[in-house]
């Protein structure tokens, strides 16, 4: 189901959205170059992305990679160099912001300071003219929604960051837009309020059935909350998939880098059959592993090995590649183990700590690494 | 040698004329300017201030001598006193010139720009009744002493006069036509060379300057009476240089000296023999030689009691505000 | 995004105000005639005559010594008094200190003037001097707020971290004003030397009423003309001391540009 | 558990105190070189004009030691000259309202002129801001004097105003406008413009313009952007601009005198009448006082104003 | 070994150092009190701990607990409300700050602007006096340590963030302190650059051997990093240890839910003999666990079960607590099962995923959760 890599003209839609099909917001060939001359930089290169109804959806890419940008394309605050976006099937590259059936939360809350808590969720319902009943009533629906009651009457500066947070979203929310932006909501409150915020989220677009385009560079938050992620570099689009896909079958080196962490390890290509190759890992380890559509592999491939599909055993007992502990660090779910192989290549093992205490290798330990098959991933090129 | 400390009216002082006794002497002398008698008055009593030499105007030289602010320096007694004008020997504010010598004299009449108004300017109607061309056209220069005093003859009464049906009448009459005043601004020089204003309460000096730039200009001698004013050179008390301030006081009663006075500031200066030296134009111009005709109507200001000067004040400051 | 329809225009219009006096002093300067609002000819002699005038000579440069000093002290004073007001919880006194620096901004000049001319005046007869002291003294302090103002500003924008830093690093307290606070206080120090220079030199009520024999300044010389006639002169001065401002303002910009 | 900590508790409490102190002297150390020079040659002087407002004018200027209301009577009572009947002194309360009202219309127009320019200044890429400034500033750096003069030949007759109106058909002859109260409202917000647009800029330049792109995404227009939004967020500028020009036109004295022709005074040149050739100083004190406690009123309200602001933001 | 929490009076030192046991700095009953009357804020009350000469403290708390203030009091930047601190034995509470020969690493770095990299680094010696060929040498060295000699003359606002963090810590170091304070130093980088200062700052650590004293409100980065750790709470500290013993062996509540996620369950005390307690769980299940030392249990005990101990199985498979599957996240390495216990109690289990894919749960599935009876410890009360 997993396409490849989006790029110019084939908007691409991989990944099983729990959501309706409908395509609600569509970049085509979107460009975006800032700047002029020599200085022009890039920041997005014709994406083409569909993002259907009623999902969640997550651009997730490194800092400077475009997530702002294309946001921005789509409330309106910039326009395309290239390309157009389509909202529910209509183009509306012409509109100015505050025609469009979209809200922002903005990363850094943008709360108005001088209005109170229910003026800023009402905002928006007054610009567009509605009567006073109504936002009076949605308000309070609002309030009630994000658990702010208690706060209707406060100033927005006496609110807690995970507070403005919440009134961020309200007045967002407010105007039922077609679809919500959310640019990094989380990246500026602490570990703790950040993962109820996750939560609180994803319930919320839940409720509403709102489409949300959410934009993070935490790999973490992007698995736990989308139902589709995009991940982005250097303002391309490398790979649109749900977590799932995108952290077992990453497309491409950058992908398998920027989500979680792994190992990279070059295998000599013994064999092709059908979708399945034959290699040889460390000169002495022989598996099997799928293709990715398509690929003719050459003499060598770079595979994937995740940390925690990495088994450590003693020397004589183990199966694997022989390797020498460097360093263990402490994680209390897990200890990282630094390897290196004979070949002076540097694997890293997770494992998960037993509340027993169990098996433990000290640095300089002579171990063997191994792992089944199926954790080998061959990638691109 | 040493120092001498003018204070006078800015743009007063002919630079030349300072050169000159400055080499004469082998005297340092600076100048200091000043915008009003009052200014001079007020800074010279305070004291502190480090002049030696101020030039007030008649009516302002007994108040400078009641309080006690200057020194008797005789020059009646100094050796060009001869030279000076009897006419201005034995004047009111300073009989027989034991603190003062001239500076220089003139007239306060009416400047008149002919070309928006054709009567006769030799009237103090221009300002005090404006006809209707000049309405929102005239100035008042906010002098007091010639301003009232020009609205005192104008009704009929005598400088200085206590009597309060005349000064009422005065200050009505002030009243009613300030309104049709289109200014109570200096600089008249300028501003009615460049037609910025139509008509004027003006020195004469100025008024000739105007017209040798707008011929169209012409001076008045208000037939009601006009004032005719000098300004005096006196030495302070708490002067720290009476010797040169002394020796300024006797240069300047040189009718050469006086000449390079008035060549300056374009007005007489009361000395005789000093016409000789001055430049051509003003020899014959009838705004710094008063036409015999007119010479009449002239009045000298007189100091006048305080009961009258507490009048003009309440009257001046009730016209400016 | 951030334009709004309008605000160019009216923006173009305070523009052409600023400008447009200055543009017509510059070019009167130039004036052959006598007039500073008849146009005669081009022609360089008022240049030439406020170069002779030994009277304007002085006064100018009696202006800028004294803008000099007093700018030069309010921004000393101001420097110290800042750092003692900013950047620090409040204490006993410091409103009524915040209360007196800010006072000449609220006492309208000639009421100043006034009650400088009395007390001065009774200091001069006591102690016998009359220099420029006095001058210097009272611009000074009406510059004091303005010099105050910028440095504060900066100040308080100024990242408490960096003297905290030098601490940390064994510097003592006069080291850490002279090698940190000093330097990065510099852009507001300058700024707040600069309005007090201008705003000395732009003085006339106080200066008039204070300033004892020899001590005209350009603007109380100019005063002193007012009543007879004001010629080109002036702005022949006033052209040259902007051109000289002009090239001076932006050699420093040029030169700080360049730093960053 | 009190005992053993006890010992180690006294000195470091005094260490702190002792600190706190050492703080306090040090700030008004670094004050004190300021507040001297300022009670010698501001603050301190104007406790004679205090003094001077209650007393006896002098004959022929300064006072005479004897206490009197007289000045303080003179303020708002007119004692005819001739027949001594009591009136409202309506020529300070015309001569007040008159510096009030320009005053508030310098302040109102240098705002309608100022905020755009300070928008649009603020709105220039940060390496042009600086000199656009520079471009406000350099009026600043030529004398007033010779400034109002300039403006007079911008506004006389046969100035440039008039006779480009003229040429452009706008007016058939020419206005007279020099030695109106509109000569002095223009030279006014002339020179207090510059005045109006630092404070302006420096709020704007703080403007978090995130918040005016949250005000375009919640549908408002650019109307209502400005007004509910950048308007609210500016206003400590605001408030600070325009006291920064309330004030000194209050006490405007150059410009009044030279562009309104001496018949339209403001409080300042009336305190400088009653000094000079009015020769009542007790009355000049007493009218310095009056106007004093104008700009207090003014400042009061902007201290209210602001706090209230700082309340909120 | 460990001690209970560190409190007034008594300077305690739990947890196994690698280095030696003197002690290099102490507080000793140290108090910092803000304003006063009504408004007083405790910002440390009565802390006492003792820092190791050589290694690596790390001070961990939520936002507000006090850290930055301990810092702030070892480096002289304020003074105790009361008590004491100590430098090698001697107390320094008298000394201003640029007397004591203690450095700090600042969180936004502090770098003087108006200096370029090599006279930032050297601006602590120059202030010593040292004489400047020593200072060039000392400054040359550093820069290599820090991998920076390219840059030496670069303006401070030219560098990026990580590049900043490396001068801070080169002018920190150059001077040598006796201890380097370090206050969030990582908290303003990104995820990646982040994890290599970690390894950079514990290479400099062990280079230099210099006693670091290191804040963080991050547990991973505490337990990945550190000898040993505080764990402070609300101006106290809670709990001194070796990150094993703080993450599995937490002193109470508080550092049990701030070290990592976990589980609380309550459980019904059924008998104590020696050291030991039997514990009824849900009701059905027995277990034993150890006790904290000197511990006398109530009726009933909070205990704590990590997620990555909990094992889930099928509800006839297992011996464990019936459970209903309320909410499952992926999370790339693993899976987080939320559970719903039959009296209502919610509890979420760590999985780590397989290659294969293996057995995976659904939201609704009637399940077992069971966990071996070493994963359960009992808090205090
Ligand atoms: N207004 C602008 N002018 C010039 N360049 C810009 C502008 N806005 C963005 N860029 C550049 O475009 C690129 C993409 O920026 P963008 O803000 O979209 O990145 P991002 O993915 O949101 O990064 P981050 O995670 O740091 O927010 C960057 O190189 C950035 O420097
Ligand atoms: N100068 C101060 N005045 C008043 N209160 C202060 C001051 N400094 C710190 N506090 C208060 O003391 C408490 C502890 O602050 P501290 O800065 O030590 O916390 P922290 O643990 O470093 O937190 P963070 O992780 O947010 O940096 C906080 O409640 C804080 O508000
Ligand atoms: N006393 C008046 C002097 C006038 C000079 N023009
Ligand atoms: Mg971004
Ligand atoms: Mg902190």
């Amino acid at each position: 189901m997993q396409e490849a890599i989006g790029r110019a003209g084939t908007p691409i839609n991989g990944g099983s959205a729990q959501s309706g099909s409908r395509v609600m917001v569509e970049a085509r060939a979107v460009s975006k170059h800032f700047g002029s001359g020599e200085q022009v930089v890039k920041a997005l290169d014709a994406v083409s992305v569909g993002i259907r109804e009623g999902e969640f959806f997550t651009l997730l890419g490194p800092s400077g990679c475009g997530k702002t940008t294309l946001l921005r394309l789509i409330a309106g605050f910039e326009h395309p160099t290239a390309g157009a976006i389509l909202l529910d099937g209509a183009d509306i590259s012409g509109l100015p912001p505050f025609r469009r059936p979209v809200n922002t939360v903005f990363q850094s809350y943008a709360l108005f300071p001088h209005l109170t808590v229910a003026e800023n969720i009402g905002f928006g319902l007054e610009m567009l003219g509605r009567p006073k009943a109504e936002i009076a009533e949605t308000v309070a629906e609002m309030l009630q929604m994000v658990r702010m009651e208690a706060m209707r009457d406060r100033q927005t500066s006496q609110l807690s960051g995970g507070q403005q947070q919440r009134v961020a979203l309200a007045r967002a929310l407010a105007p039922r837009p077609k679809v919500l932006l959310l640019d990094e909501p989380l990246s500026a409150l602490d570990l703790k309020l950040r993962k109820e915020m996750q939560v609180e989220l994803k319930r919320l677009q839940t409720e509403t059935g709102i489409t949300f385009v959410f934009v993070t560079h935490d790999q973490g938050e992007a698995l736990a909350m989308s139902d589709r992620i995009a991940v982005m570099s250097e303002g391309n689009v490398l790979q649109v998939g749900s977590p799932t896909e995108i952290y077992e079958h990453p497309a491409d080196h950058f992908v398998a880098s920027f989500i979680g962490e792994t190992n990279f390890l070059t295998a000599a290509v013994e064999g092709v059959d059908g979708g399945q190759v034959r290699l040889r890992l460390g000169g002495t380890l022989e598996v099997r592993a799928g293709l990715p559509d398509g690929m003719a592999p050459g003499p060598s491939v770079t595979v994937v090995v995740r940390p925690e599909h990495l088994r450590i055993a003693d020397r004589d007992a183990g199966e694997g590649l022989p390797a020498t502990v460097s360093d263990v660090v402490y994680l209390g779910t897990d200890t990282h183990y630094h390897l290196r192989l004979a070949g002076g290549e540097e694997l890293f093992a997770r494992v998960q700590n037993r509340p027993e205490g169990g098996e433990a290798w000290r640095v300089g330990d002579a171990v063997s690494a191994g792992f089944p098959p199926a954790a080998v991933r061959v990638l691109r090129d | 040698e040493g120092e001498l400390n003018i204070y006078n009216w800015g743009n007063y002082t002919n630079p030349e004329l300072i050169k000159k006794f400055e080499e004469t002497y082998k005297v340092k002398v600076t100048i200091t300017d000043y915008d009003s008698n009052s200014t001079a008055l007020t800074k010279v009593k305070a004291g502190g201030h480090g002049f030696d030499i101020v030039v007030p105007s008649a009516n302002y030289v007994p108040i400078f001598v009641q309080e006690g602010l200057l020194l008797e320096t005789r020059p009646d007694k100094m050796e060009n006193f001869k030279n000076v004008d009897p006419q201005w020997v034995d004047v009111p504010w300073d009989p027989g010139r034991h603190y003062t010598v001239p500076w220089q004299w003139g007239t306060t009449g009416i400047a008149l720009n002919t070309s928006i108004y054709s009567g006769d300017p030799n009237t103090s109607a221009i300002f005090m009744d404006p006809p209707p061309e000049l309405v929102g056209k005239v100035n008042v220069v906010p002098e007091m002493n010639d301003v009232i005093g020009l609205a005192i003859m104008y009704v009929g009464g005598e400088p200085c006069t206590e009597d309060k049906n005349v000064l009422r009448q005065v200050r009505d009459k002030l009243m009613a036509a300030k309104p049709k005043w289109q200014s109570m601004d200096y600089g008249m020089t300028e501003k009615m060379s460049n037609g910025d204003v139509m008509a004027s309460v003006n020195w004469n000096g100025s008024t000739f300057r105007v017209r040798l730039k707008n011929p169209k200009v012409v001076y008045g001698y208000p037939k009601e009476g006009y004032v005719v004013w000098m300004d005096s050179v006196a030495v302070l008390k708490d002067a720290k240089n009476v010797e040169n301030a002394k020796l300024f006081q006797n240069f300047i009663m040189d009718p050469e000296n006086a000449a390079l006075i008035s060549a300056f500031a374009r007005y007489a200066n009361g000395v005789k023999g000093s016409e000789q030296y001055m430049p051509e134009d003003m020899k014959t111009a009838p705004e710094i030689v008063v036409p015999e005709k007119y010479k009449a109507a002239g009045k000298f200001l007189p100091t006048c009691s305080k009961a009258a000067r507490d009048l003009y004040t309440a009257i001046w400051t009730e016209l400016r505000k | 995004m951030r334009r709004i329809p309008g605000f160019a225009g009216i923006a173009a219009v305070s523009f052409v105000l600023l400008y447009a006096p200055i543009v017509t002093l510059v070019v009167y300067s130039f004036n052959a005639g006598d007039s500073i609002a008849l146009w005669e000819g081009l022609s360089l002699r008022w240049f030439a005559a406020a170069w002779a005038n030994e009277q304007v000579q002085e006064a100018t440069v009696r202006s800028l010594v004294v803008a000099a000093s007093a700018s030069a002290i309010a921004t000393a004073v101001s420097t110290m008094a800042a750092l003692g007001t900013t950047r620090t919880a409040p204490f006993p006194g410091s409103m009524a200190i915040y209360a007196l620096i800010n006072q000449p901004l609220m006492v309208p000049e000639i009421v100043t003037a006034v009650a400088l001319l009395i007390v001065f005046a009774m200091i001069k007869i006591s102690t016998g001097y009359s220099g420029l002291g006095y001058l210097i003294a009272a611009h000074a302090a009406f510059c004091v707020p303005f010099a105050y103002l910028p440095i504060r500003a900066r100040l308080e924008g100024m990242d408490l971290s960096y003297e905290v830093a030098a601490a940390d690093l064994y510097a003592t307290p006069w080291q850490t004003f002279r090698r940190i606070t000093l330097p990065l206080l510099s852009p507001g120090i300058v700024a707040g030397a600069m309005l007090a220079f201008v705003i000395s030199l732009d003085d006339v009520v106080i200066t008039e009423f204070v300033k004892s024999a020899g001590q005209d300044t350009l603007p109380t010389y100019m005063l002193g003309q007012l009543r007879r006639a004001v010629t080109p002169e002036v702005n022949a001065i006033s052209t040259a001391l902007l051109a000289v401002t002009v090239v001076l303002l932006s050699a420093f910009f040029v030169l700080n540009r360049q730093r960053r | 558990m009190a005992g053993p900590a006890a010992p180690a508790l006294a000195p470091a409490r005094t260490g702190e105190t002792a600190a706190r102190a050492a703080r306090i002297r040090r700030n008004w150390l670094l004050a004190t070189p300021a507040l001297v020079l300022l009670l010698l040659a501001a603050s301190g002087p104007l406790l004679v004009v205090v003094v001077y407002s209650v007393l006896e004018p002098g004959e022929y200027s300064g006072v005479v030691w004897e206490l009197s209301g007289e000045g303080w009577f003179r303020v708002l009572f007119h004692r005819d000259i001739f027949d001594d009947t009591l009136s409202l002194a309506d020529a300070h309360l015309t001569i007040f309202w008159r510096s009030a009202s320009i005053s508030l219309l310098t302040t109102a127009i240098t705002l309608v002129l100022g905020f755009p320019t300070a928008y649009f200044i603020a709105t220039r890429p940060p390496t042009q801001r600086m000199l656009w400034l520079f471009l406000v500033t350099i009026p600043f750096w030529t004398n007033l004097l010779i400034r109002t003069f300039a403006i007079m030949e911008v506004i006389r007759n046969e100035g440039i105003l008039n006779s480009w109106a003229m040429k452009l058909g706008l007016i058939q002859a020419p206005i007279q406008i020099l030695y109106t109260d509109t000569a002095v409202l223009i030279g006014m917000v002339y020179v207090y413009l510059p005045l109006m647009v630092l404070p302006l800029y420096a709020a704007m330049e703080r403007l978090d313009f995130r918040l005016v792109e949250a005000a375009y995404d919640l549908y408002a227009s650019r109307w209502r952007v400005l007004t509910r939004v950048i308007v609210p967020l500016v206003r400590p500028g605001i408030v600070a601009g325009s006291i920064l020009v309330f004030i000194p036109s209050l006490g405007a004295y150059v410009t009044p005198r030279v562009l309104g022709g001496g018949k339209n005074m403001m409080i300042s040149n009336l305190i400088e009448l009653q000094f000079g050739e009015g020769r009542n100083w007790p009355l000049g004190a007493a009218l310095s006082m009056t106007l004093l406690a104008f700009v207090m009123v003014a400042l009061l309200v902007y201290v209210r104003n602001m706090s209230k602001v700082e309340r909120r933001g």
